[in-house]
């Protein structure tokens, strides 16, 4: 990192950190009424929380000095105290002052994967029981799992892939959204189903609400994928326009999906369509052309359209589709890079359809395998953890009557009678 | 004294108003409501799924009429929300026993 | 027993109940509503063009009473509503063959 | 005839719907309502401010029926609508002088 | 361009991305409840099908080899692989790495030009007609005239205005808004008014809808107008500058107007102003100064207040005031440059009042009219060729019922009952 | 300031400018729906108004060449031409282009402070006389106040700290949020309370809609925050962590002590401690470590939490608590930079907990006592002058029937009915 753009940081780190109250609208919209509230809290909360937890130890997790590949350790540097003195005191510039930014950076990674989780939980978790997942969680598997792929750790070529071809992950396709994927659907078949799931509509409440979510999700993404090359050069520019044109041909895909499959393009899918195709395109973004991105992005789209209906099949209550967006979309795009990688990768290899052989295909499998596994059992002792001391649901009264007034005192809406 | 009450298509409130206003009637009350009927409601497609929304919108107007209005207002409401599709909706007379102005403390027919 | 209806101005909800609480009654049912009358409506502008929304908001409150109580409740309503500017709204009385309360069933008076 | 109007949980709109069906009745008006009664409403908290918001949100229901269904009907809601809790809500019937079908103009049972 | 700041630039794009949803949001307050969902649609759709076909082939019409200055060779450079592969291969910044991310840039302005149309179309265009003439027009009208006016096309030095004072138009008052301003009015007569247009009011639904919209439009406008100077230097904050204050007078030029006809300043007024400010002041930012651009905004908020009244007289349904905003503050602007581009213009030439005498106020007007010609006509065209295959209009009962539910099948809001 | 860099100032001054319609919609959205429009509308006019000014005049009375350290002369550079002309003339870099994007990011600061004050007198202010009030007191007590602290003025070591420990506040704790606290509290006093007021709950009309605006005013607030370094380096990292980090700690500061003292976590409770700890961090980002951040955001949290409930007990109607935020958070933040400030302080002084004894917070006090004083002073002149001319407050049936309706001839929403 020679010449690192400290302003595109600064602007990246800054939309990130709007993901998240956009990623509040997007899952409040598709609440009802009487639960918007609690949905876009836990969205805040998670900001909260782990914000805090990350200057406090979970930068260090992640990229303090590594314990076996496994993780940081948590005590390298509590509070950020020795990079913040090291980046301030630098009297030439050495490089040093830029790890502060990167660590202000990371905090933004850590808020959104935990706070896409929520989505899967709505209208029925205790918000204490929220409050203490989402810490318990970025700490024990986001930042070890960051750690593994950008910290130097397990799933790198210092350790498992020394003697492979290193899996591209450029901005989180296994960290962020396979990781909260999978700890979505966890998470929803340990609460267990809402009441009336699978009869009642359940409909989205406030369609604008959505739409609004689902673009301020897409412009902070242009941080999220572009900044994460951590220069402002051509290489974030063709990160940026992948993340432009897959995330196209994700709401076209989904569109098309809708109108062949139930005769209409809808809003909601057009919002959603969005969202994979920018799910898809997150690891992906250094390593395709623009024309791979637009078909990466249009199968994402038709992917996750078909995925999100699985879960009336199958009985999960993933209430807000965080499966089939995010673990869907966000599998297809890592897997996606073992196939369309160009030759001309900033990251070295070439996928199977650029003359690249299978090598870069398997590691990609390998890799996402490894945080699905990791993070399903850690989620699943953290929940029966959290289920058998403090409890995970609210009273069924609760889920009829509203959770934001039993869990917030409140409701949305100034009602006129 | 009467009160009609009509529930009708919320596209014909203007024309029924015109209506009423040349029966010579001053006031009316108008509220939201919703039917079942005959008339089907429609489908929203929400993530593949598809449900039916059979409660149709309609608008509910009550207007309170000496004894002797309560056919003529009815005939006018009836003939103004017409549109000939299932759906128009109903009208109904119930007696009222007294009705007062609030303003005035009025009571009886002067109180309309 | 008698239904007593009253639409009234939305911010004399408040002193109406009271009243009624006074007056003993221990139910009441309330709805929006929105009326036209001698009242005129309001103006609103949008892109230079000025529209008239003569429908002004109200709220409808219903309460079914004894026949002994229903004039006494409809003087209270009367005179906590009233504020002696055109618009106060109207009260009505009709018959009731029946009342039931729902979660036990009973009927008559004892379902008030 | 007879119009019924209930006033009931809204969360039971839908097997109260059932049971009318199942009554051979054909066509119901819904509307939002709120009540106060013997059920308590809710706390609500702002900037450290308690308040209570003590209306309860309910669902009217309205069908008109002839002479005779009028107690099954009654009833048919009454137990559709239990739950035995405190503000199951309340049912009543009101005699009603004359209805019509606004689509055809017909009168009386048949506009039912 | 020897400097080019690529952090300014990838976050211009960004911000000019964001324009597209606030746009949304913006015509989406303004439409009825019924159809607020169809109207956001447009926009978002506009993005996909816009963004796709940029990359494939509109970025080569608009920038690729000219043929004889009328439009760049379509072949020239499918699904930007050259420029992908020339811009990340070079291994010594010799500039061809900046061209990708300008075509990244331009990406954008297509997408916002084709969205701004569908504001004169509320409530009644079928959304397949809707498709088929957004993706025409972004090739066969955006992308020619853009070659015209950035891409050393018929409107340069190099052809029309060889031997005349070359016309300035830094970020698209001909190009994006004069260029959709008529087609505005042309899609709206080819379409007809809508049923009960001038009788019933047809209110904005939701007004806090349509500030937001504004909002992010004048935010995303920074980008758009800074941006289109390719550098992060002095230029670009004289045009950050001017974008302010032009808007802020731009609204209080419309308040002004309207406390005067009607007696009161409205919300929906003091949005219109922002978005008439930004219109006008869009070809003019490089070229006058802050005084200037307080006297442009403050006539452009007047004009089009009273402008937007014209569509009663004149019986077309431009609905949601394209003609009155982006026609008529967007030639406003182009000739207001002529009238005020100060004499340390960037370009080179001054204006009639800054002693420039007549000669670029006559080639503001020639480059206006010649694309109003083009736009028009071309526009009528494609309208034509779709009413007569597909159709362009929902039947009437849609209408009443609201195109939300019959074109997506979805109604915007909740109902409690 | 040898190294500008300019990409991340226009980024932080459209961030900066985003702030206020975001405080449109925090404001708004705590408003009732009868005066949502009128709220968001003082916001709105305030960038036309302030925005116009700051280019005329109040740029000159705040940097201009200075009148003994009281203000800038008003004449000093009318409508900014001169640093328009020297700015875009210069041919070499020397330090003059940079002036006009100090310039036109100043800008941005006088807008949103005085829409700050508007939170104070929802529901029954005039909006002429608020349009009056802005546009005097953003010249007469705005500029001169910024022109004390930034311009090298009174508060500056020229004068007043000539001989003392300089005050430290990197982005406005003094001259925004103190200026506009007091400011609101004298006008909420001349207005009186609003009918109702303690009795009748005034409760939020649209909680999402707060939530929309705290996430965009956060958003807008790195740019405010870090852009005041005026670099994009270490010291600019360190101040967004700060901003980061404060404000996840005021939320949760605020959530805390609603949970102790109500039972329940609210979401205008996350909101307000969002903006609580926001404000805080303000004067301090620059001067404290991550550690200090998170400490002195959690207290801003609960001292503004506590504060809120004050005006029921005082009896003053500050409708939407901008005194319990702004003015309490604003001091305790000034305050907490004399105890908190570390030693590696790029401004110089230490604090109190770190070595430098009490000479640094005994001038953060002096400070923050002296702009009180003028600032509550001349709101109060100006207040009662308006007063006594052109009145400040609607007649009691406008507060009842809603003064959307009567100002502004609008109503928000459309009604079904
Ligand atoms: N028995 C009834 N009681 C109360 N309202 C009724 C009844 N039948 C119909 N309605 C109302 O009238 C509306 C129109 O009735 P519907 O049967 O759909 O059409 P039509 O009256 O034209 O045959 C319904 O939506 C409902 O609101
Ligand atoms: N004939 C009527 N039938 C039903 N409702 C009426 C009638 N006349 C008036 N109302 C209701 O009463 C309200 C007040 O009536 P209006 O004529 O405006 O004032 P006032 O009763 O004080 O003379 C109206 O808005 C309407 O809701
Ligand atoms: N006297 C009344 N008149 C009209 N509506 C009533 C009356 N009493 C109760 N209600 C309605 O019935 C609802 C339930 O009544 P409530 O007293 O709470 O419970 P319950 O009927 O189970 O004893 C109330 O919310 C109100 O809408």
């Amino acid at each position: 990192m020679d010449s690192p753009n400290v302003a595109w940081l600064l602007t990246s780190a800054s939309l990130v950190l709007l993901m998240t109250p956009g990623l509040a609208f997007f899952y409040g919209g598709m609440s009802r009424k009487k639960s918007v509230l609690n949905m876009m809290m836990m969205s805040f909360s998670s900001i909260g929380v782990v914000g805090v937890l990350w200057v406090l130890v979970g930068f260090s997790v992640s990229a303090g000095d590594t314990v076996g590949g496994w993780f940081g350790n948590p005590g390298s540097d509590f509070g950020m105290q020795s990079i913040f003195q090291s980046g301030v005191d630098a009297t030439e510039l050495d490089g040093s002052e830029f790890d502060l930014i990167l660590a202000a950076f990371g905090a933004t990674f850590a808020i959104i994967t935990v706070a896409l989780i929520s989505g899967a939980v709505a209208d029925r978790m205790k918000f204490s029981a929220w409050l203490v997942f989402s810490a318990l969680w970025a700490v024990l598997v986001y930042s070890p799992v960051s750690h593994w792929v950008w910290g130097g750790g397990l799933l790198s070529s210092d350790y498992l892939f020394a003697d492979m071809t290193a899996p591209q992950d450029i901005a989180g396709g296994t960290v962020v959204h396979i990781n909260a994927g999978i700890a979505a659907l966890v998470l929803a078949l340990l609460l267990g189903t809402r009441k009336g799931f699978g009869k009642e509509p359940m409909r989205p409440h406030n369609l604008t609400l959505v739409m609004l979510g689902a673009a301020l999700l897409w412009f902070g993404w242009f941080g999220f994928n572009a900044g994460s090359w951590w220069e402002a050069d051509v290489f974030a520019a063709q990160i940026w326009l992948n993340t432009l044109v897959a995330t196209c041909a994700g709401m076209l895909g989904w569109l098309l999906t809708e109108k062949i499959r139930d005769g209409k393009p809808t809003s909601l899918g057009a919002a959603s369509g969005v969202v994979a195709g920018l799910v898809a395109i997150t690891p992906a973004g250094l390593s395709v052309s623009p024309l791979g991105a637009i078909v990466l992005g249009t199968i994402a789209g038709i992917l996750s359209a078909l995925a999100v209906g699985l879960k009336y099949k199958l009985g999960y209550d993933d209430s807000l589709d965080v499966v089939g967006v995010h673990l869907v979309s966000g599998l297809w795009g890592t897997i996606a890079v073992g196939l369309f990688a160009t030759d001309v990768n900033a990251f070295g290899d070439a996928g199977l359809f650029y003359g690249g052989g299978a090598s870069l295909l398997v590691s990609q499998i390998i890799a996402a395998a490894i945080v699905m596994v990791y993070s399903g059992v850690m989620t699943l002792i953290i929940g029966l953890a959290i289920k058998y001391t403090i409890g995970l649901r609210v009273p069924e009264e609760v889920e009829v009557s509203g959770i934001d007034l039993a869990e917030h005192g409140e409701t949305a809406y100034e009602e006129a009678v | 004294m009467k009160l009609v009450t009509a529930i009708i298509q919320p596209h014909r409130v203007d024309e029924v108003r015109a209506a009423l206003e040349a029966a010579g009637v001053k006031g009316v009350t108008v509220s939201e409501a919703a039917g079942y009927g005959r008339q089907k409601g429609h489908t929203e497609v929400y993530r593949g799924a598809e449900y039916t929304v059979d409660l149709v919108p309609k608008t509910r107007l009550e207007v309170l009429v000496d004894d002797a209005d309560a056919a003529t207002v009815t005939e006018a409401i009836v003939s103004a929300a017409q549109t000939g599709k299932i759906g128009d909706g109903k009208v109904w007379v119930v007696p009222v026993d007294d009705v007062a102005r609030v303003r005035t403390g009025e009571h009886g027919a002067d109180a309309l």
